[in-house]
């Protein structure tokens, strides 16, 4: 596993600058109904080798945020209030366009959730991945194409000759997420954002693919930002985790302080209204009341209090902000944040359901 | 594949015996191609004399089974009026609408494909709501008046030639079909240019197209290469259809620039009442028409590979 | 019969062309007829004043004629039927006989002829030595196979009934016979004919085109390249095949014999497309210097004729042809003739023609056209005068009261709609009747007419096929006409109103049996006193009158229209 | 067979980012999802849909503004008997062809008929013949499309068969042969303008209705017990029509073309009615005389306005019942 | 091993009471159109293979697979709403196979389902009132004023709401109409068609608290369609296993979870992750090779061995047995409430390790 070497978690003063930052986003579309924040001043970073996983249910923003490390949100509608998109220190958003265009897919490549409608349907998949190589590397065709079949086969598809020449709709599901898979790797990125990568599939195919991608991560140093609603997909595969809620993160910290000791109330809702295969029945799931709100009319304060069991008159008055709730925790170390005024009631709670 | 182009050869050839059918049935059994028409009082004797020489006193069947089998050969039969086979007549008139047609398409892929694609990604932009407005004029006028405003205004000594020469003066062929030409092509230009904004804009919305950009592609090669081989698909259709309602003949447009082409004869047919002209110029419209829209369907099937396997 | 091109997009035109195949008896010559028509009437006429015929001049050969022209039918003689047709194919063949521009009969290829006493049997003797294009001799022989291509039932001609008086007509197109019996070709330069039915205006039938003579190489009747270039033994031949919908081209044949050669060297006729703008294209391209010869739309008759007759380019002309009313003459309300009257006389002639033909044509006051100068009757017709008053007055007498409903059906797609709209209108207003005015297919209202029971009023136009004033009396208005002796049996012929008066019938009868010119003019204008000055058999409305322009800078002899309302292709030369 | 042009749905021509916004307002539902006093009252909630979809189509300017030369042509076509300033049909061959004045605004035609009268006659007939064609072809498509995609297989390869036929001819020569056998009339032309509309109206319901017959909720009505026939017409119908709803609508405009086409041949409309077709055929031998202009310019102008206005329309409709169909 | 148990080795009612639903050789084979004019069926689609299955009353029956292995179509076959190829189905004693349309309209009553989408099961032109009344409507039920609200009360929703379109609701509260309309007039048997999977995580553990207090209060009998063995888990009695269009394993639910015998079970439960880290890594994964294969041309004998993990390690003469003979499902020794198909079937602990 590579957790273990993973690099500590934030270093104020440390010499190298993160692989992969994103501070203080803020997306923001305008639209009929008024500004819609899919991104509210979000922060986060990801390291070689480390799966940063961000979680959050439909609506929270978690892919907008990917997206824009991409300059895959259209602007206008789109603004970027604030924020800033850093890989290596250098800044992304302020790069001229053709400089951007240059890290996309070489630096940063992304897989997407739906493998079937994020090939063209219209060209053959060897020449999709081709293109990948040929837009970024100065090879000839020939040795893009030895390079596709390598590719193909690295990710398991198997008669790899045959494959690649044909359509994306002649391949099945779990092959084309393998073909895109091999795409986003052709020029050997550094960052893998991968949106929802299985939730299109179903589970035995989805052990297959994230059994593909760890391996991946472990043979080439690979830096995963694995974004999800699926909790147990994180429990199994995340370094750290960071917990969305209507465009914020609300919880970050190492995958066993959030699973273990959650201190945001929506985690901790997450966590107690899951059904769980390894235990018994239980005897009651402890569900959240209500929706996650829209993100054009966000509650004021904090904004999962109208669905909250520990909200007070408190946290309608101002947003609350991500603290350090508890440092270096765990083993595997790191910072443990949340914006949640009543983290010491989370957690207290939670033990006690965990008990029970 | 092969399977898929027979299908659809064999949909094609029922609907066109089907549908000859129908208008042989529509104009020979109903209306006498020998009575009386025009001012033309036709002794019955002689109405007599036509009906046996061409074939017309036979059963209905026999008749219309000696018309499908003669159309195969390309006999389309004799026009009563001037006693000329038909073939003959559509032998003059049809390369000349073959090259107004094809001007026409020419003119409408240029000018509603640029249009429709500028508008698409500029969206939202000045240049997008004109090119709207624009379209959605062309759209809406009908086809006569178009040409009827372009004949009026226009025509001169070189566009339009409208004060005639002696025949044996030779005219070059372009001063007779640009106006026609641009008259069809103003309004298909329009409504390719609004379907190829609309499919642009879908595609552009499609997750490949996103993956295209994710992979780091110019701008200039997610359109130019991801969104429009998709988004042609709709254009590529539509044009074929056109072009094969434009090949059986433009009636209005060659009626007002009166160039003669299928649709000015099957125009002047009908005017006269002349039902041995009517009937092979109508199937020669459905025929064109059907082939046509076959070849398009086999065509969608090439640019969309997921059609293939069926 | 007459035969008016359809129109394509329905225009204002009124007649546009008509195949007139007329005669007249006199032999004088062309000039010197023309002061009894037009000037001598008493009343003034409302069409716009005919303009005499110069006197034919002797020219040098040289220059090529322009013209344009629609689409013909036909320019083999054994089809050609309407205007456009006869132009090429009279000036490429050339008959027994030949019709003057004033509908007078002249000699052609026959020398002289004769009938005997009951007009029964006639001898042609031809001029010797003539020749077609291609150098064959034009013998009696010639003439019989001309003949017998037309009529021969394989051949349906259109116009093969012109041969039905000669006797073996009826065999051979009805397919039971090779030849027609009653045409004696024995000796070359004689050519006798046997008619069945007795006429003694025959030779004035030989002058239609469907008479023309016809070299061995003519071959059957449909041969698309003789039909397309025939060879004939006119004064012009063909310069390469007609060029469908696009043009004609016409040579001078030098071994013309048959009378005086042509000057010119090529007639260029150019086909225009487009039958309702063909005028106003004729027009573009005389004024153009395009064309030499032009035809008039009706809305630019003023300004046209301003210019051209300036400089001496217009031609102006009574022709052989009239626009009336058939009337259902036996059914009420229109049995009665004061209903008639009164209805003729409630229509404002002078108003429709300023309306609707901008004052380009005459009110028709009587019904044999002004084009026979003989036997033209101006105001036979008392009842042709516009006065409501009187019309109000007699139709009080007839019964014909506020609402009575009259039937009147015009055929579309001819340009009738307007005028005849208009005449609806005036009988609305002036009688108050309740007109049941409606368009039908031209078919369609001729079934109509026939039908025992059909009543009220129906368009018509009427242009004799031979140049002979009985034409327009005995098929429109003789008994026998009607083609049936049922009152309840549709009437087959072409008297379609049924009226029928046996003094008129006599005196046709007797002047088709009168071989004296004189005498018969005289008894067809009795005949037409009866049907209609005194019973107004049909309602008379408007003659046929002709406009052309022509470049007169350019040509001279052209300033007359021939009997085909054609430029004098045989004459004109260049100045 | 390929829908024939006239017919063509335009696609989809929303906004990549919107599909990135929905994604954020999808969600948000009216109602909360405690059992706490509602916000809203219910009981007026039956309008909504309807509210829901002026408030679209509201936004669409250009869709306004038709709306309102649509009604004011309605309004046009019911009162023309008593705003006609003349008889359309009569006659005055004093005063012919003669440019807009005073007395006459448009002028007068050939026969001297007040062209201003001619033209809002024009309007009446043009309703009614763009009217006719879209409920009658919407009522024939509806039926047959409907029972084609639920009753499947014979009726449905028969039904389907047929419209292949009919769409094999391109339109205009298709209302041609159909006026050649009928005759002339507006009701023949009406007739041919319905029976070659309705194969595409059908083909959409047909479409929509397959579709449907395979959704959740009219397996739903079937597992509480629903016959064939409630399927159809509560379940079924409603849901189904909205595109062919919106085609025939769209499809106004193009009747009104097609008959005004037509009567420029002059085939189908009868000689005297004053049509705008007509009109302009009319004045094609005086396209370039001048003072006579009057003649093609003012019935074009009335059938452009008359078009684009339906088009307008058609297009906000489409955007506002619909959103999905854009 | 075992001995092949009678067909009735499904029957998972430990009392002796008749089960509710009884269901044994379900069958359900879709044609394929071929051909020039698509006219003769080029094949049949195996969607469900001979299933037999019991529910007893007031028991909760999961049938979970991956997508395409026929648990759906066989919930829509049980209830007619497909019809079946063959088989027999027993509701209540009566022969649901031999209604005539009439009786079976009628018949609905007491058999009802849940779907899986919340968007698309609700007409989106009726009102809620509309859409819970047409059943009252059409069993001749009287609807008066608190039947309704009632009703919605049932499901956790408010009256006011009543007058409402679908639209206007969220996801869940669409699906809490789908369940109210499902209950009313109180069926016997319900089918949930994966009434949690279209759902926020948040919201699942609503509408399955929901599922289970209507189950205690109205005593119903629920046949649970789903992919998610984690809620399976939660909420079944006792489970099936599909794959291919068979049923590969059955059990009572803490006994398939703990003691699954089916190599495919196996690969699921391990393959299906959980939440809790340190737990997860000490599982050890299942892999499968390859995709499910067409149901349309299935593999001879054993439907599962293209893929099974354990036919890769049998001997040649062994392996012969799956390529030759399909496997019934045989009670596991010792449970007679279990069953699997499997000629090799084993134990083996694969939630835990």
């Amino acid at each position: 596993m590579a957790r273990n070497d993973s690099t500590t978690d934030f270093q104020l003063d440390g010499p190298a600058a993160p692989l992969l930052e994103v501070d203080d986003l803020r997306v923001h579309f305008k639209t009929d109904k008024g500004v819609v924040k899919a991104v509210d001043g979000v922060s986060w970073h990801v390291e070689e080798g480390e799966t940063l996983a961000i979680v959050g249910e439909s609506g929270s923003g978690k892919s907008v945020s990917a997206m824009s490390i991409l300059g895959l949100v259209p602007t206008p509608p789109a603004t970027f209030p604030s924020g800033d998109i850093r890989l290596r220190g250098r800044s992304i958003l302020k790069m001229p366009e053709k400089q951007q265009r240059k890290l996309r897919g070489s630096e940063i490549a992304m897989i997407f959730q739906d493998p079937l409608t994020a090939l063209n349907p219209v060209f053959r998949v060897g020449d999709q991945i081709a293109e990948m190589i040929r837009t970024h590397q100065q090879v000839t065709k020939t040795v893009a194409r030895r390079k596709v079949l390598d590719l193909l086969g690295e990710v398991g598809i198997p008669n790899p000759a045959v494959r690649i020449n044909q359509y994306p709709h002649e391949f099945s599901g779990g092959m084309r997420q393998r073909a895109m898979i091999a795409m986003a790797l052709a020029n050997d990125p550094k960052v893998l954002l991968a949106d929802e990568p299985t939730t299109a599939l179903d589970v035995t195919i989805q052990a297959q693919i994230m059994l593909l991608l760890e391996k991946l991560r472990q043979d080439r140093n690979t830096a995963i930002v694995l974004i999800t609603h699926d909790l147990g997909l994180v429990a199994s595969h995340a370094d750290r985790i960071n917990v969305m809620y209507a465009g914020r993160i609300v919880e970050a910290g190492s995958c066993d302080d959030v699973f273990y000791r959650p201190q945001h109330a929506y985690t901790f809702g997450l966590l107690s209204s899951l059904a769980r295969m390894d235990k018994k029945r239980q005897t009651r799931l402890l569900p959240i009341k209500g929706v996650p709100p829209s993100l054009s009319r966000v509650p004021p304060g904090c904004p999962f209090h109208p669905r909250c069991r520990f909200a007070t008159e408190a946290c309608v008055e101002a947003v609350p902000t991500l603290e350090t709730v508890k440092l270096v925790d765990m083993a595997d170390g790191g910072l443990h944040r949340a914006a949640c005024i009543h983290s010491d009631q989370v957690e207290m709670a939670f033990q006690e359901r965990v008990v029970e | 594949m092969g399977k898929f182009i027979t299908r659809r050869l064999a949909h094609a050839v029922l609907v066109i015996v089907a549908a000859t059918f129908l208008i042989y049935l529509g104009l020979f059994a109903i209306g006498d191609p020998f009575a009386s028409s025009g001012e033309k009082t036709v002794p019955p004797e002689i109405q007599e004399a036509l009906r046996e020489k061409f074939g017309m006193d036979q059963p209905f069947f026999v008749q219309y089974l000696t018309y499908l089998q003669n159309m195969f050969t390309f006999d389309f039969g004799v026009d009563f009026e001037q006693r000329r086979d038909v073939a003959d007549m559509l032998a003059n008139a049809v390369p000349a609408t073959a090259r107004l047609a094809l001007f026409a398409i020419a003119i409408e892929i240029i000018i509603g494909l640029t249009a429709g694609i500028i508008a698409a990604v500029s969206q939202y932009t000045f240049r997008d709501v004109l090119i709207t407005v624009i379209t959605t004029l062309g759209i809406g006028i009908p086809v006569f008046v178009v040409g009827i405003g372009l004949r009026a205004g226009l025509s001169g000594e070189w566009i339009f030639p409208a004060v005639p020469r002696s025949f044996t003066i030779e005219v070059p062929w372009y001063q007779e079909v640009i106006l026609p030409a641009i008259t069809l092509a103003i309004i298909d230009a329009a409504f390719i240019a609004r379907l190829m904004r609309g499919s642009m804009l879908e595609v552009m919305r499609a997750d490949y197209v996103r993956t295209a950009r994710a992979k780091g592609l110019s701008e200039r090669k997610v359109i130019g290469k991801h969104a429009l081989r998709n988004s042609i698909i709709p254009v590529v259709t539509y044009t074929g259809v056109s072009l094969g309602v434009l090949l059986g003949g433009a009636l209005i447009t060659e009626t007002i620039f009166e160039y003669q082409g299928v649709g000015y004869l099957l125009v002047r047919a009908i005017s006269q009442q002349n039902a041995p002209v009517i009937v092979p110029i109508v199937v020669f419209a459905v025929l064109t028409f059907v082939a046509l829209s076959t070849l398009v369907d086999i065509l969608y099937a090439y640019l969309d590979p997921r059609i293939r396997l069926h | 019969m007459s035969r008016t091109k359809s129109v394509l997009l329905r225009a204002a035109a009124g007649l546009a062309a008509a195949s007139l195949v007329l005669s007249a008896c006199s032999q004088q010559s062309n000039t010197g007829t023309d002061e009894d028509s037009g000037g001598g009437d008493n009343k003034p006429s409302s069409g716009y004043p005919e303009v005499e015929n110069t006197d034919i001049s002797e020219g040098k050969p040289g220059g090529t004629f322009r013209l344009g022209i629609v689409e013909p039918v036909a320019i083999d003689p054994y089809n050609a039927q309407e205007s456009e047709g006869i132009l090429v194919a009279a000036y490429l063949f050339t008959g027994l006989t030949h019709t003057t521009p004033d509908g007078e009969t002249e000699p052609a290829v026959a020398e002289s002829w004769e009938s005997n006493e009951d007009c029964s049997e006639w001898t042609f003797n031809l001029k010797t030595g003539t020749k077609f294009h291609d150098g064959e001799e034009v013998t009696s022989a010639s003439f019989k196979r001309g003949w017998e291509r037309v009529v021969a039932k394989a051949s349906a001609s259109d116009v093969a009934y012109h041969f039905d008086q000669i006797e073996g007509y009826e065999e051979l197109n009805g397919g039971t016979a090779n030849a027609l019996s009653g045409v004696d070709a024995s000796d070359p330069a004689v050519l006798k004919v046997k008619l069945a039915k007795p006429s003694c205006e025959f030779y004035i039938r030989t002058a239609h085109t469907a008479f023309s003579p016809m070299p061995k190489a003519a071959g059957a009747a449909q041969n698309q390249k003789f039909n397309d270039q025939p060879i004939g033994n006119g004064p012009f031949m063909m310069d390469g095949p007609w060029q469908h919908d696009a043009g004609i081209k016409l040579k001078r044949f030098d071994d013309y014999g048959a009378a005086d050669k042509a000057y010119l060297d090529a007639v260029e006729i150019t086909i225009l497309v487009g039958d309702e703008t063909a005028q106003q294209k004729e027009l573009d391209g005389l004024n153009n210097g395009q064309f030499d010869w032009a035809r008039i739309p009706p809305n630019q008759l003023k300004t046209t004729r301003e210019k051209y007759e300036a400089q001496d380019g217009w031609i102006s002309k009574k022709t052989f042809g009239i626009d009336f009313l058939l009337v259902a003459a036996t059914k009420a309300p229109m049995d009665d003739v004061k209903a008639r009257k009164a209805v003729s006389m409630a229509i404002d002639r002078d108003a429709i023609i300023n309306g609707v033909f901008d004052g380009s044509r005459a009110p028709a006051t009587s019904f044999v056209p002004g084009g026979f100068k003989d036997a033209y009757q101006p105001d036979v017709c008392d009842a042709c005068k516009y006065d409501p008053e009187k019309a109000k007055q007699l139709a009080k007498e007839a019964g014909l009261t506020e609402g009575t409903e009259l039937n009147f059906q015009f055929n579309t797609g001819g340009g009738h709609e307007e005028w005849t709209a208009a005449v609806k209108q005036q009988l609305e207003k002036n009688l108050g009747l309740k007109v049941n005015y409606s368009g039908v297919e031209f078919s369609d209202m001729l079934e109509n007419q026939q039908q025992p029971n059909s009543t009220g009023i129906y368009r018509l136009s009427w242009g004799a096929d031979y140049a002979t004033p009985g034409n327009f009396l005995q098929p429109l208005f003789s008994t026998e006409a009607i083609g049936t002796d049922d009152p309840n049996a549709p009437a087959l012929g072409d008297n379609r109103g049924r009226y029928s008066n046996p003094e008129f019938d006599d005196l046709v009868d007797e002047a088709t049996a009168t071989k004296d010119e004189a005498e018969r003019t005289d008894l067809y204008r009795q005949a037409e006193k009866i049907a209609i000055g005194d019973d107004l058999a049909n309602i008379p409305m408007f003659e046929r009158q002709q406009f052309r322009a022509f470049d007169s800078k350019k040509w001279a002899n052209a300033g007359f229209m021939d009997f085909h309302e054609n430029p004098p292709l045989n004459l004109i030369y260049q100045k | 067979m390929t829908t024939p042009p006239q017919s063509g749905h335009e696609p989809d021509t929303q906004v990549p980012a919107q599909a990135l916004i929905t994604q954020f307002e999808a969600p948000e539902p009216l109602v909360e999802e405690t059992t706490e006093a509602p916000a809203i009252k219910g009981g007026r909630r039956r309008t909504g849909q309807i509210r829901d979809i002026w408030k679209r189509f509201r936004r669409n300017k250009l869709a306004v503004v038709g709306l309102a030369v649509v009604g004011f042509l309605m309004v046009i076509a019911i009162l023309q008997p008593f705003i006609s300033p003349y008889d359309p049909m009569e006659q005055n061959l004093l005063n012919t062809r003669k440019p807009p004045s005073g007395n006459h605004f448009f002028g007068t035609d050939i026969l001297g008929r007040d062209m201003f009268s001619g033209i809002l006659y024009g309007v009446k007939l043009a309703m009614i013949v763009g009217w006719s064609v879209m409920v009658l072809s919407l009522i024939v498509g509806v039926a047959l499309g409907a029972i084609a995609g639920f009753r499947g297989k014979a009726v449905d390869s028969i039904i389907m068969r047929v419209t292949d036929i009919v769409l094999a001819f391109p339109s205009l020569i298709g209302a041609i042969l159909v006026v050649q056998i009928f005759g002339n009339g507006i009701w023949q032309v009406i007739i041919a303008l319905v029976l070659l509309s309705w194969p595409t109206a059908a083909r959409l319901m047909r479409g929509s209705t397959l579709s449907l017959r395979e959704s959740e909720y009219v397996e739903a009505a079937r597992s509480i017990g629903a016959s064939d026939t409630r399927i159809v017409t509560r379940h079924v119908l409603p849901n189904a029509i909205a595109p062919t709803l919106i085609y025939s609508f769209s499809h106004i405009g193009v009747a009104i073309v097609a008959m005004a086409s037509l009567a420029f041949l002059g085939i189908g409309v009868p000689a005297d009615i004053p049509e705008w077709g007509t009109m302009i055929a009319d004045a094609v031998p005086s396209l370039n005389v001048e003072g006579e202009s009057h003649m093609w310019i003012f019935p074009s102008l009335a059938i452009v306005v008359t078009t684009l206005a339906f088009a307008f329309v058609a297009d906000g409709l489409r955007d506002s019942i619909d959103p999905k169909l854009r | 091993m075992t001995e092949p148990s009678s067909a009735s080795s499904g029957a998972g009612t430990a009392l002796g009471e008749a089960p509710v639903l009884e269901v044994t050789d379900l069958v359900k084979h879709f044609p394929i159109r071929g051909g020039l004019m698509g006219r003769r069926p080029s094949g049949f689609v195996q969607a469900v293979n001979g299933i037999s299955l019991n529910v007893g009353r007031g028991q909760t029956v999961a049938l979970v697979g991956e997508s395409g292995c026929g648990k759906s179509t066989t919930a829509r076959a049980i209830l007619r709403l497909i019809e079946p190829t063959s088989g027999s189905i027993r509701l209540d004693g009566v022969d649901v196979m031999s209604l005539g349309t009439g009786e079976l309209r009628r018949a609905r009553r007491d058999m009802q389902i849940v779907f899986q989408d919340p968007y698309a099961s609700l007409n989106p032109r009726m009102t809620i009132r509309q859409i819970l009344s047409e059943k009252y409507q059409l069993f001749g039920s009287e609807v008066t004023n608190s039947t309704i609200s009632d009703l919605l009360d049932m499901v956790g929703l408010a009256e006011e709401y009543a007058d409402r379109y679908p639209h206007e609701f969220s996801g869940g509260q669409r699906q809490r109409v789908g369940i109210a309309r499902a209950i009313a007039l109180n069926p016997k048997f319900v089918v949930l068609d994966e009434p949690v999977s279209a759902l926020d995580v948040s919201i699942q553990a609503q509408i399955i608290n929901l599922l289970e207090d209507l189950q205690d209060e109205l005593s119903l009998t629920y046949l649970f369609i789903a992919h998610d063995l984690s809620v399976v888990r939660h909420i079944a009695d006792r489970v099936a296993v599909m794959y291919l269009g068979s049923v590969v394993e059955i059990a009572d639910r803490d006994d398939l979870f703990d003691r699954p015998h089916h190599p495919y079970t196996q690969a699921l439960i391990s393959a299906v992750p959980i939440p809790d880290p340190r737990l997860e890594r000490q599982r050890e994964r299942i892999v499968l090779r390859g995709d499910v294969p067409n149901p349309a041309n299935p593999p001879s004998g054993c439907r599962f061995r293209t893929r099974c993990w354990k036919f890769e390690q049998l001997s040649e003469t062994d392996a012969r047995r799956c390529i030759e003979e399909p496997p019934p499902l045989y009670e596991v020794a010792g449970n007679p409430g279990h069953g699997a198909a499997c000629h090799y079937a084993s134990l083996r602990d694969v939630v835990r390790a």
